[in-house]
């Protein structure tokens, strides 16, 4: 089965055509060149962009995968969670091209994209995991039972994990993306010098909160009023709290589920103190970790194929009045 | 331009959260929100507690990181929740407002907005997020423009506050 | 031959399908927003007989007019446009269409943001004076000033008062009057090969801004 | 106010609805019946939120034109009318409104028999000025000859030299023109008890008659 | 359940109410005045009267019945065979009707009312039974199994039965209708003078063919080129030869299917020549014989929304684009 | 206006059907048949061969004995079936075709034509069935106005005849 998948949610246009689940081509155009200077993504200018990239990038996918528009059989498409004005360029595109070719479409959910671009990357990965999803938008504990059942088994409240990281930065006059600027202070610094409370550390769930985090780095800060801010020791501590919020939850869920196998994705997944910490804990109690390359971690239409795919072949089709849902959940 | 200023005096995380929500129900006839305040004052607690009074479920309002504008969709307009920190210039926020500008019937609620304010001018209430200490936030209201009902509501709320203390 | 044109510029949407032996048309206005209702009426033309997947040339109506509006119909008409002809005519063209045989000049005024309109001037051959802008109230007026004989048209109508103004019901594009505009264009063979909304929104942004500076130096 | 409108008098089938929010359009001609394709287009407008158990005033346009055609349109609006309000309307007027702010006179003039046309005349307001007929091609020429300055609308618009000519897709009613007039006439609170189509159709007979009759006597 | 029944289908326009299957009114305009003096029905003619006259039927019906709009449950509409107009006034009338109260509508088969008439008549008849419909449209076999289950066992190829009564009148030089002016002249005649042709008589099939036997009637007729016509014995004989031919296939098929009932419709079964021989064929080999009063033979709505109730007890509800349809068979 | 006869000689039923079906066939440029002839003459028996040659079910053609007009749907055009024979006056006559005097791309055939020779002019053809014994009709037919196709069909039938006779 050929498989179009489509992906505009964020700042990423990309198109890919999946053959019985292998990539034959997956064309990603970014646009985190345009939307830095604006220090985060602009939605207007998202969507356009991806009303001028898509019909390119579509036939540069093509062209790539070496096959013929009408060989295709289905079509799958992000319909949320993402910014409105994006989403709706991808999937009015692949509404229309369902149309015109007459083959069935399905919507797919971003944040399980993102899994089932583990399967890309492991073809041999079979569920049942535990995925740690950490990003500049999300931090999510998801259990992942079989192909189609995925759970949220819990998340932030307030800021998400990436975000706290951005935050804390710009409280200590770091630059902007936060996540590397810290993982860099921190290498020199004490992280056991600040004690930075873990909100919801012991709670019966599996959320986060990163908002109250922020404010006490903010109020550390204040003490030092006339000294020089300790940035570095700050910093480890900081990043020092928050890899324990993250992982101490997700071997929670880990254990209290029976799953042996845990999935680190997302960008903040790129931090160096999160992976040894977990893999430390992995080999402690014999967990089996799995931490993709980020270049798959990021958004592509291949992962959107990928699940489309498996929603194709159950014929799980969608009506052609699908609509975009922003806030889409799991 | 008409402007008045409440001074509110301290509130808890939980009193600025029902102040937000009541606030809402009487803004009717005003479109742009700007919160003024330092990181960590409180500003989406604000948004979170304020578009509950519209009827949005507080669990999709987030501080907008990544996306500089959220939109939440109410019964009967949208809410374009905007973070300006980021941006560098002007021409910049036009860009982020563009799909808001042609939206006539919504609200336009922003963080930071004191870092433009030759944008953000014109019929307006203005709210400022002080750390009082930990868990105390001062809040002020400036509104600018004519509009009776949020200032009568305005008024209402400092009078109760003054005879409670 | 069989064409499909499509606007989505305005509160309405317009279709209209034409092969050898039917013609149909919708038009759709209601509170919902465009990403939803053109799914719904897509489906409804499929159920109708239109056949998408036989299409020889998809018009659309590219603005200027709201912004998602206009990109979901865009994007859909790329997507059904792959590997197939696309004409290309601003919305004003298609709203000025509605005065055909109305021997004044035609404007056309719609509604931008606060303050502003987007305009276009149409001969009663539906030709260009004025190729489609955007203005202050004050600064269209000026534009338009020159015009004798003028009746304006489009949900900014109200907004200037010098001229006859036509019925607000036909403030929006016509499906088969903006079909038969594309079959001109077809005999023209006036294909384009990309689809670019009119945004003109750029210059709104720029405008507003000058203006509130304005208004502001002017207090202090 | 919910209102519905509708015109089956011609090829075309146009239906026209407005809610408190929404405004939907169709139209459709295709080599299928009325009858058939009448049910189809509720089931979608149903589909599309077209909402029939509220509705407050039933417009219909009463012809003349197609028999059949006329009778299926106006049975279901009676079915859609009991205990309802009801406005009826020329499907001239209706034609004649596709050309509304044309400062001529309107010649409606529709193909009937074989050598006979319905007509009618209206003024740019759309006031009738001759109320609909049908005649011989000669006779509706002697009939319009007093008339400077109009343009003919119609699918009989070829049979008529002397006059300017609108674009054959005009020829049509237009359903929100349509909606357009209904809501005038609720508003003059012109509403029907009866809706009876205009035939006209018992003079074509007898001219006819008369004609062959006259045909023959000349010939032996 | 209320059920509202609609018939339009030919020169009747009828309306009637049912609950739970008992008529509460059968209202029915009928145009047989107004086509008579053509000698037949109009199209043209008989659309434009039901048009007129439907709405008036209608409030005629729902006031004679007592009942409110709303009240009602669904709607029965006879959407074949008959003359397309005609038809499609009524068809229309029911699905505007249908759309505006929301409530469920079911076509009926026309011939199928008639078959449903019976019930109304005879509240204790159930299937299975033999009906030989015999009008100036149709002569028929029917084996009714089942309330649904109803098949045609035969039916004429060329003429039906009361089209050569009134063909025959014609040769004669007898007036319209034919069949009761054949009757009262074969009073007085003798039905053994001429042995007039049986076709199919001995067929294997059901089925019937008259233009032959009028064909015959003429060619005699032309025999007695200057003596006088002996139009008593051709009338009789004539007769004679149609209901030998009816009655024949009509207990051939209650005999071969093993069944007891035999029902006789339609206008023809009002010839007492051919009641006369059907009680006796019955009386000999024990059938039980049922011939309605005309009056309940006779197009009317009662017996639509008598089929419509059944449809619609069984949810069998019909599309809103349901088609009329002319040619409509079993 | 052009006529011309063409006296077909006897046919039997089945001959006459195969006639009529390829007459069907090449019928096109007129819409007006009429046909001529005594009771059982083979009218309708006629018709429903011809109608079989536009692809009508000819089960569904019959005579219009009760409803004076059966109107039949081809792919292309619908055929209109009418028996005039009881009919008193031309005034009943246009009623009765009024439904096909607006369905300008039909074709007409009528049953007892003769009775209103007034009525039925311009282009088009009348066929003449005559009793000739049991089982034969003779068969004339006469062209009215121009029309190639069906002239030189009618010479290349006759002349078939001829050979076989
Ligand atoms: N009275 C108070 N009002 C608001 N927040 C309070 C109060 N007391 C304590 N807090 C805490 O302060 C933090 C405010 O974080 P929040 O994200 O709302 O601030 P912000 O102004 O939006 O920050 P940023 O500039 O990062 O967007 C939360 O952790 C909240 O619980
Ligand atoms: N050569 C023939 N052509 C036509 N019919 C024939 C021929 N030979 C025998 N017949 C028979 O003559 C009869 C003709 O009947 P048909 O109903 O077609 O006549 P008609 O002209 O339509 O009569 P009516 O005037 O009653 O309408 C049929 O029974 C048919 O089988
Ligand atoms: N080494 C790191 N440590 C912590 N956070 C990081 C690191 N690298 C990137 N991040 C954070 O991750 C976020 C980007 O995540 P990303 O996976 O690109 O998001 P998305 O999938 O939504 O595109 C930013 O908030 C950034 O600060
Ligand atoms: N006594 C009779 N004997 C034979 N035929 C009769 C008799 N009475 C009526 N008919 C014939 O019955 C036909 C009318 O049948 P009818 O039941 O009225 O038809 P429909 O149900 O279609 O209205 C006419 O052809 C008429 O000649
Ligand atoms: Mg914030
Ligand atoms: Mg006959
Ligand atoms: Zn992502
Ligand atoms: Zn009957």
């Amino acid at each position: 089965m050929l498989v179009l998948g489509i992906e505009t949610s964020c700042d990423e246009t990309s198109v890919a055509v999946l053959k019985d689940g292998k990539i034959l081509s997956n064309v990603v155009a970014s646009q985190i060149e345009i939307h830095k200077k604006f220090g985060g993504v602009v939605p207007e200018i998202a969507a356009r962009h991806h009303l001028t990239n898509l019909p390119i990038v579509f036939k540069e996918a093509l062209s790539k995968a070496n096959i013929k528009l009408n060989e295709l059989n289905g079509i799958a498409v992000t319909y949320g969670p993402g910014l409105i004005g994006a989403l709706l360029v991808g999937l009015s595109f692949a509404k229309g091209l369902s149309l015109s070719l007459n083959i069935p479409f399905v919507g797919v959910n971003h944040i399980i994209g993102h899994i089932f671009a583990n399967y890309i990357v492991y073809p041999d990965l079979k569920p049942p995991f535990i995925v740690l999803m950490v990003s500049g938008g999300h931090t999510e504990i998801l259990k992942v039972s079989d192909y189609e059942n995925i759970e949220v088994l819990g998340k932030t409240v307030d800021d998400a994990a990436g975000e706290a990281f951005d935050k804390v930065a710009r409280i200590l006059g770091l630059g902007y993306p936060g996540g590397p600027e810290i993982e860099k202070a921190a290498l020199t610094g004490k992280k056991d010098r600040f004690k930075f409370p873990r909100p919801l550390l012991n709670s019966n769930d599996y959320n986060f909160s990163f908002s109250g985090l922020k404010t006490s780095v903010l109020y550390k800060t204040k003490e030092f009023q006339n000294e020089s801010i300790p940035v570095e020791d700050i910093a480890a501590s900081f990043q020092e709290a928050v890899v324990e919020i993250l992982l101490k939850k997700t071997f929670k869920a880990a254990r209290n589920s029976g799953i042996r196998t845990i999935v680190l994705a997302g960008g903040v997944a790129a931090n160096k103190r999160l992976r040894e910490e977990a893999n430390k804990l992995a080999n402690a109690y014999n967990y089996n970790i799995l931490i993709p390359p980020l270049q798959y971690c990021t958004d592509n239409a291949a992962m959107i194929a990928m699940a489309g795919y498996y929603k194709l072949s159950k014929k799980q089709f969608d009506d052609i009045s699908l609509e975009a849902v922003p806030n889409l959940t799991i | 331009m008409k402007e008045i200023i409440f001074d509110l005096g301290e509130m808890t995380k939980k009193a600025m959260e029902t102040f937000a929500f009541e606030f809402a129900k009487n803004v009717d006839e005003h479109n742009l929100i700007l919160l003024i305040g330092e990181i960590g004052a409180g500003k989406t607690t604000f948004v979170k507690a304020f578009c509950k009074g519209f009827g949005v479920d507080p669990e999709i309002v987030s501080s907008p990181t990544f996306t500089l504008v959220n939109v939440y969709e109410t019964l009967s307009k949208s809410i374009y929740h905007v973070d300006v920190y980021r941006l560098t210039n002007v021409e910049d926020l036009f860009y982020l407002l563009e799909d808001q500008i042609e939206d006539n019937d919504s609200i336009l609620i922003v963080e930071w907005a004191d870092l433009f304010p030759e944008f953000f001018q014109g019929d307006r209430i203005e709210i400022y997020l002080e750390h009082s200490s930990d868990h105390l936030r001062n809040v002020s209201i400036k509104v600018v423009g004519e509009s009776e009902r949020i200032l009568s509501f305005l008024r209402r709320w400092r009078n109760a506050k003054k005879i409670k203390i | 031959m069989n064409i499909l044109a499509l606007d989505t510029s305005t509160k309405r949407i317009s279709i209209a399908y034409k092969n050898e032996t039917n013609v149909v048309s919708v038009t759709f206005e209601g509170k919902d927003k465009h990403g939803r209702n053109i799914g719904i009426l897509a489906k409804y033309l499929k159920e109708i007989g239109v056949n998408f997947s036989t299409l020889d040339v998809i018009g659309v109506g590219i603005g200027p007019g709201s912004l998602t509006g206009l990109r979901v119909g865009i994007s859909l008409a790329l997507g059904l446009a792959v590997e197939k002809k696309i004409v290309s005519v601003p919305s004003t063209k298609l709203i000025a269409a509605n005065l055909m045989y109305c021997s004044k000049n035609i404007v056309v005024a719609r509604k931008a943001r606060q303050g502003y309109l987007y305009g276009a001037v149409y001969d009663e051959n539906l030709d260009e004076i004025i190729s489609p802008f955007i203005e202050t109230i004050e600064g269209f007026k000026r534009k338009v000033s020159f015009l004798k004989d003028a009746i304006v048209v489009g949900d900014g109508a109200d907004l200037l008062f010098e001229y006859e103004k036509a019925e607000e019901f036909l403030s929006f594009p016509d499906p088969l009057r903006m079909l038969n505009i594309v079959e001109d264009e077809i005999k023209n063979q006036n294909f384009v090969e990309k689809l670019n909304p009119l945004y003109l929104q750029k210059s709104i942004a720029e405008l507003n801004f000058e203006k509130r500076k304005g208004g502001r130096v002017e207090k202090t």
